[in-house]
């Protein structure tokens, strides 16, 4: 169990590791001749206008919140899953209730359209 | 081995580091992370006393898996309403700035 | 013969007793060898991708009707080495009032996220990095980092379209997660474990075919996962520039690039893994590494259809996608998970082959029944034409009398 | 000290300065990035506890959804952020400050008086985590059952909730006011 986690650690620094290697390598090796023009941010080749970290819709916060409760729902099955096979025909009824019920919010973020891109 | 104080220990600097940042920040989001921190606290130290038990009694106690579970859907309902709420205060105020939202003080 | 039977076995023993040999204690010696293994297993996967790109591009070229690179060796094989040494040269440039440490570290963040899913996929049945308890979920959980990457990349940009474009895949990314998580319910309802270890030996019928809809639902989320045509609205050149990675030069934007392809063959992989039965052959279990061989065949196969259809289909519009998302796979893939629990419960003592025809005939029922939410919210929403139509330029759909104007 | 307290030590100082750091940041998209490794910190303790489907849980829901979902409201509220950098903090933090480090000592003061806190956490055998029996108890009505689907009703009241109060309601018969 623990061996698990420890390698998983082992391969995500190692995973980490190389393409900062690389990137470090690369800088070192690429030119550097930075000037203001070069630098300006990209805005289909003419000047910067405004504030670039701009204002969003709302509707992105909508779509997160739905895979929010969604994604903690499902988690949430996954070991009712596991135990599937070891499962009563009620307990399978009632993860299906589970379900249902979340059928039925997703019905009423339909009916509200907010599943709507606007 | 870890001792069991370190887990405690750790989780309840992370609980009052939340508890700082929920009694001090002005930005309504920032408390919100305050309060993430404290319940993240919370979790550390349920699943912590569930290792206790499951060494201590042979048998496995689900109560503190359970509870952990239902620890992250209240936050994750907690996060959902609250960042909600903020939203729709800045639309009609447009601050989130925690002291100035004080409609209903008299 | 031991080597050619199990090449990783014999290697790991191999390793293991030269280490031991330096005087390491038991524990360390496996640790290290652990380590190496992985440094071997995560270079070659990141070396791996000029194949990839190689293999796509030649690929995609005769699809479109060209030869693709061919200058640079036979059959411009050495086409992606040539662009490694270029790009690998290039200078870096730092956007003004970019935020040096979301920027330096998303592409970094972004390899990683697809680099650390390998340590749980089976390749064949000694050859794997961990045998994980919940192997399933922890790919799943993995996968959804590089959405991070992408936010940190948008913003340590300092700039609005790579701002706009990491928003606008995160949404995607997010909202495609959750049809996956949902219908991902059904092989491990079938395996009764999250290992993926375990969820390849219990194939013995793959799963594509007791649950074909899955399937196919999975693997359209993980094509949007990638962003992939007809799902690239993230790096739509015409609106967004190129999404999040506007800024990037040299090879940080090389690492992103890396990044999409290695996690468009790592959804190949998971894909056969999950569904087509992994490492599973006859006399897989046996020869491990015939069982490799059977695993890289299908999952260049799945390779082969996700190029396929960046070849073929047309990107989606925006909030097509969401709609296809929200309105067709979210609700068809809890109806087919319900569907499965119940029908695989009222069977329980039937044999595999009564099981089997019914999930299927199930499967088709709610893929029919998808079909028709198609043609209704087409039927619903088919724009009236303005103007004659010798010039069919001016369309538009009247915002509010959706219903009954079909013009 | 062994490798494996020298490894939690490195873990809880990973966890403990970000979390510092979400708390102060003074732009608040910083703080939800400190936030993020601070969750990724506590992902990581959990390993360390071999409570491997709430670490694998923790960076899914937490990581994955409730932290895209914060950068998603801070993107949505900029201007107000913006005004609010000055002073990320109250007046009154180092009145805060003090009462949460009071409220630290009494808690490690609780810790060290309770005498089984010394116990040292060992190994668990693979099998400990036992998902299928957590599976089997949620789905059980002698177990729990009835907080599960309450949690459902919970969340599927939030999602009502929140769609209510976010999503912007046009204007009727010509206007607001």
């Amino acid at each position: 169990m623990l061996r698990d986690w420890l390698y998983i650690g082992i391969f995500l620094l190692i995973s980490l590791f190389l393409p900062a290697a690389a990137i470090i390598m690369a800088a070192l090796l690429s030119p550097r001749k930075p000037n203001a023009m070069k630098n300006d941010t990209y805005e289909c080749g003419v000047e910067t206008v405004g504030e670039s970290r701009v204002q969003f819709k709302v509707q992105y916060y909508v779509y997160g919140l739905i895979f929010l409760v969604f994604d903690v729902e499902a988690v949430f099955l996954y070991p009712w899953a596991v135990a599937y096979n070891q499962l009563a025909l009620y307990a399978v009824v009632e993860a299906v209730i589970f379900i249902l019920i979340l059928l039925g919010g997703l019905a009423y973020a339909w009916r509200k359209k907010a599943l709507e891109w606007q | 081995m870890i001792p069991m104080s370190w887990y405690l220990i750790a989780a309840a600097a992370l609980f009052c580091i939340g508890l700082f940042g929920v009694l001090s920040r002005r930005n309504a989001v920032g408390i919100l992370i305050g309060v993430e921190l404290m319940l993240n606290a919370v979790n550390i130290n349920l699943l912590t006393f569930w290792h206790y038990q499951i060494q201590v009694n042979a048998e496995p106690p689900f109560n503190a898996l359970v509870f952990t579970a239902i620890v992250f859907i209240v936050a994750a309902a907690e996060t959902a309403i609250g960042l909600a709420l903020i939203i729709n205060a800045y639309r009609q105020r447009s601050t989130i700035v925690a002291n100035d939202l004080n409609l209903l003080k008299g | 013969m031991d080597f050619l039977r199990d090449p990783i076995a014999f290697f790991t023993q191999w390793l293991q007793t030269t280490l031991l040999g330096w005087g390491l204690a038991e524990p360390a010696a496996q640790v290290v060898g652990f380590a190496i293994g992985a440094f071997m297993a995560a270079t070659g996967a990141m070396l791996f991708v000029t194949v990839l790109i190689w293999a796509e591009r030649k690929l995609i070229g005769r699809i479109q009707d060209r030869y693709g690179p061919n200058r640079v060796g036979p059959f411009g094989i050495f086409q992606s080495i040539a662009d490694l040494v270029k790009i690998f040269i290039k200078e870096h440039i730092d956007p003004v009032g970019m935020d040096w440490l979301p920027f330096n570290l998303a592409p970094v963040l972004s390899v990683a996220a697809v680099l650390t899913m390998w340590v749980a996929i089976p390749f064949a049945v000694t050859i794997y990095g961990v045998d994980f308890n919940v192997g399933l979920l922890y790919l799943v959980a993995v996968g959804g980092l590089g959405e991070l990457a992408i936010i940190m990349a948008g913003w340590g940009s300092n700039n609005k379209y790579a701002l706009l474009g990491a928003f606008r895949a995160v949404g995607m990314f997010i909202s495609y997660e959750v049809p996956m998580v949902i219908t991902l319910l059904i092989p491990v309802m079938l395996t009764g474990s999250l290992s993926m270890n375990e969820i390849v030996r219990q194939q013995e019928v793959w799963y594509i075919v007791v649950s074909p809809l899955a399937a196919l639902i999975f693997f359209i989320t993980q094509v949007a996962e990638v962003g992939r045509s007809p799902f690239d609205l993230t790096e739509a050149e015409s609106e967004l520039v190129s999404g999040f990675n506007v800024e990037y030069s040299g090879l940080k934007f090389g690492m992103f690039y890396v990044a999409d392809f290695l996690h468009a063959f790592t959804i190949s992989l998971l894909f056969s893994a999950l569904f087509l039965g992994g490492w599973r052959g006859p006399g897989a279990a046996e020869i491990p590494i015939l069982g490799f061989i059977y695993f890289a065949i299908k999952s260049s196969l799945v390779y082969f259809l996700v190029i396929l259809m960046r070849g073929s289909l047309p990107r989606f519009r925006v909030d097509h996608m969401m709609d296809f998302n929200w309105k067709l796979l979210t609700p068809i893939s809890l109806v087919l998970v319900i569907l499965t629990a119940l029908a695989l419960k009222l069977m329980a003592g039937l044999s595999l082959w009564v099981q089997i025809p019914v999930l299927l005939v199930l499967n088709g029922l709610v893929f029919v029944l998808a079909q028709q939410m198609i043609t209704g919210f087409f039927r619903r929403r088919r724009p009236r034409e303005v103007g004659d139509r010798s010039r069919p330029v001016a369309r538009y759909s009247p915002p509010q009398s959706d219903a009954g104007s079909q013009g | 000290m062994t490798p494996m307290q020298i490894t939690f030590i490195l873990i809880a100082a990973l966890t403990l300065v970000s979390a510092v750091m979400a708390v102060t940041a003074r732009r608040m998209m910083h703080a939800a990035l400190w936030l993020i490794a601070t969750l990724m910190g506590v992902a990581m303790i959990f390993a360390t506890l071999q409570a491997s489907f709430f670490a694998v849980v923790q960076v899914m829901v937490y990581v994955g959804a409730i932290a895209i979902l914060i950068l998603f409201a801070i993107m949505l509220t900029r201007r107000s952020t913006l005004e609010a950098d000055q002073a990320s903090l109250g007046r009154g933090w180092i009145i805060n400050a003090l009462a949460a480090v009071g409220v630290f000592a009494a808690l490690v003061t609780a810790v060290w008086a309770w005498p089984a806190a010394d116990t040292a956490l060992t190994e668990l055998s693979r099998d400990a985590e036992q998902l299928a029996g957590l599976g089997q108890i949620i789905a059980d009505p002698n177990g729990y059952a009835v907080p599960f689907e309450v949690s459902s009703v919970l969340l599927v009241a939030v999602l009502v909730g929140a769609i209510y109060l976010a999503v912007e309601r046009k204007p009727q018969h010509g206007g607001r006011q």
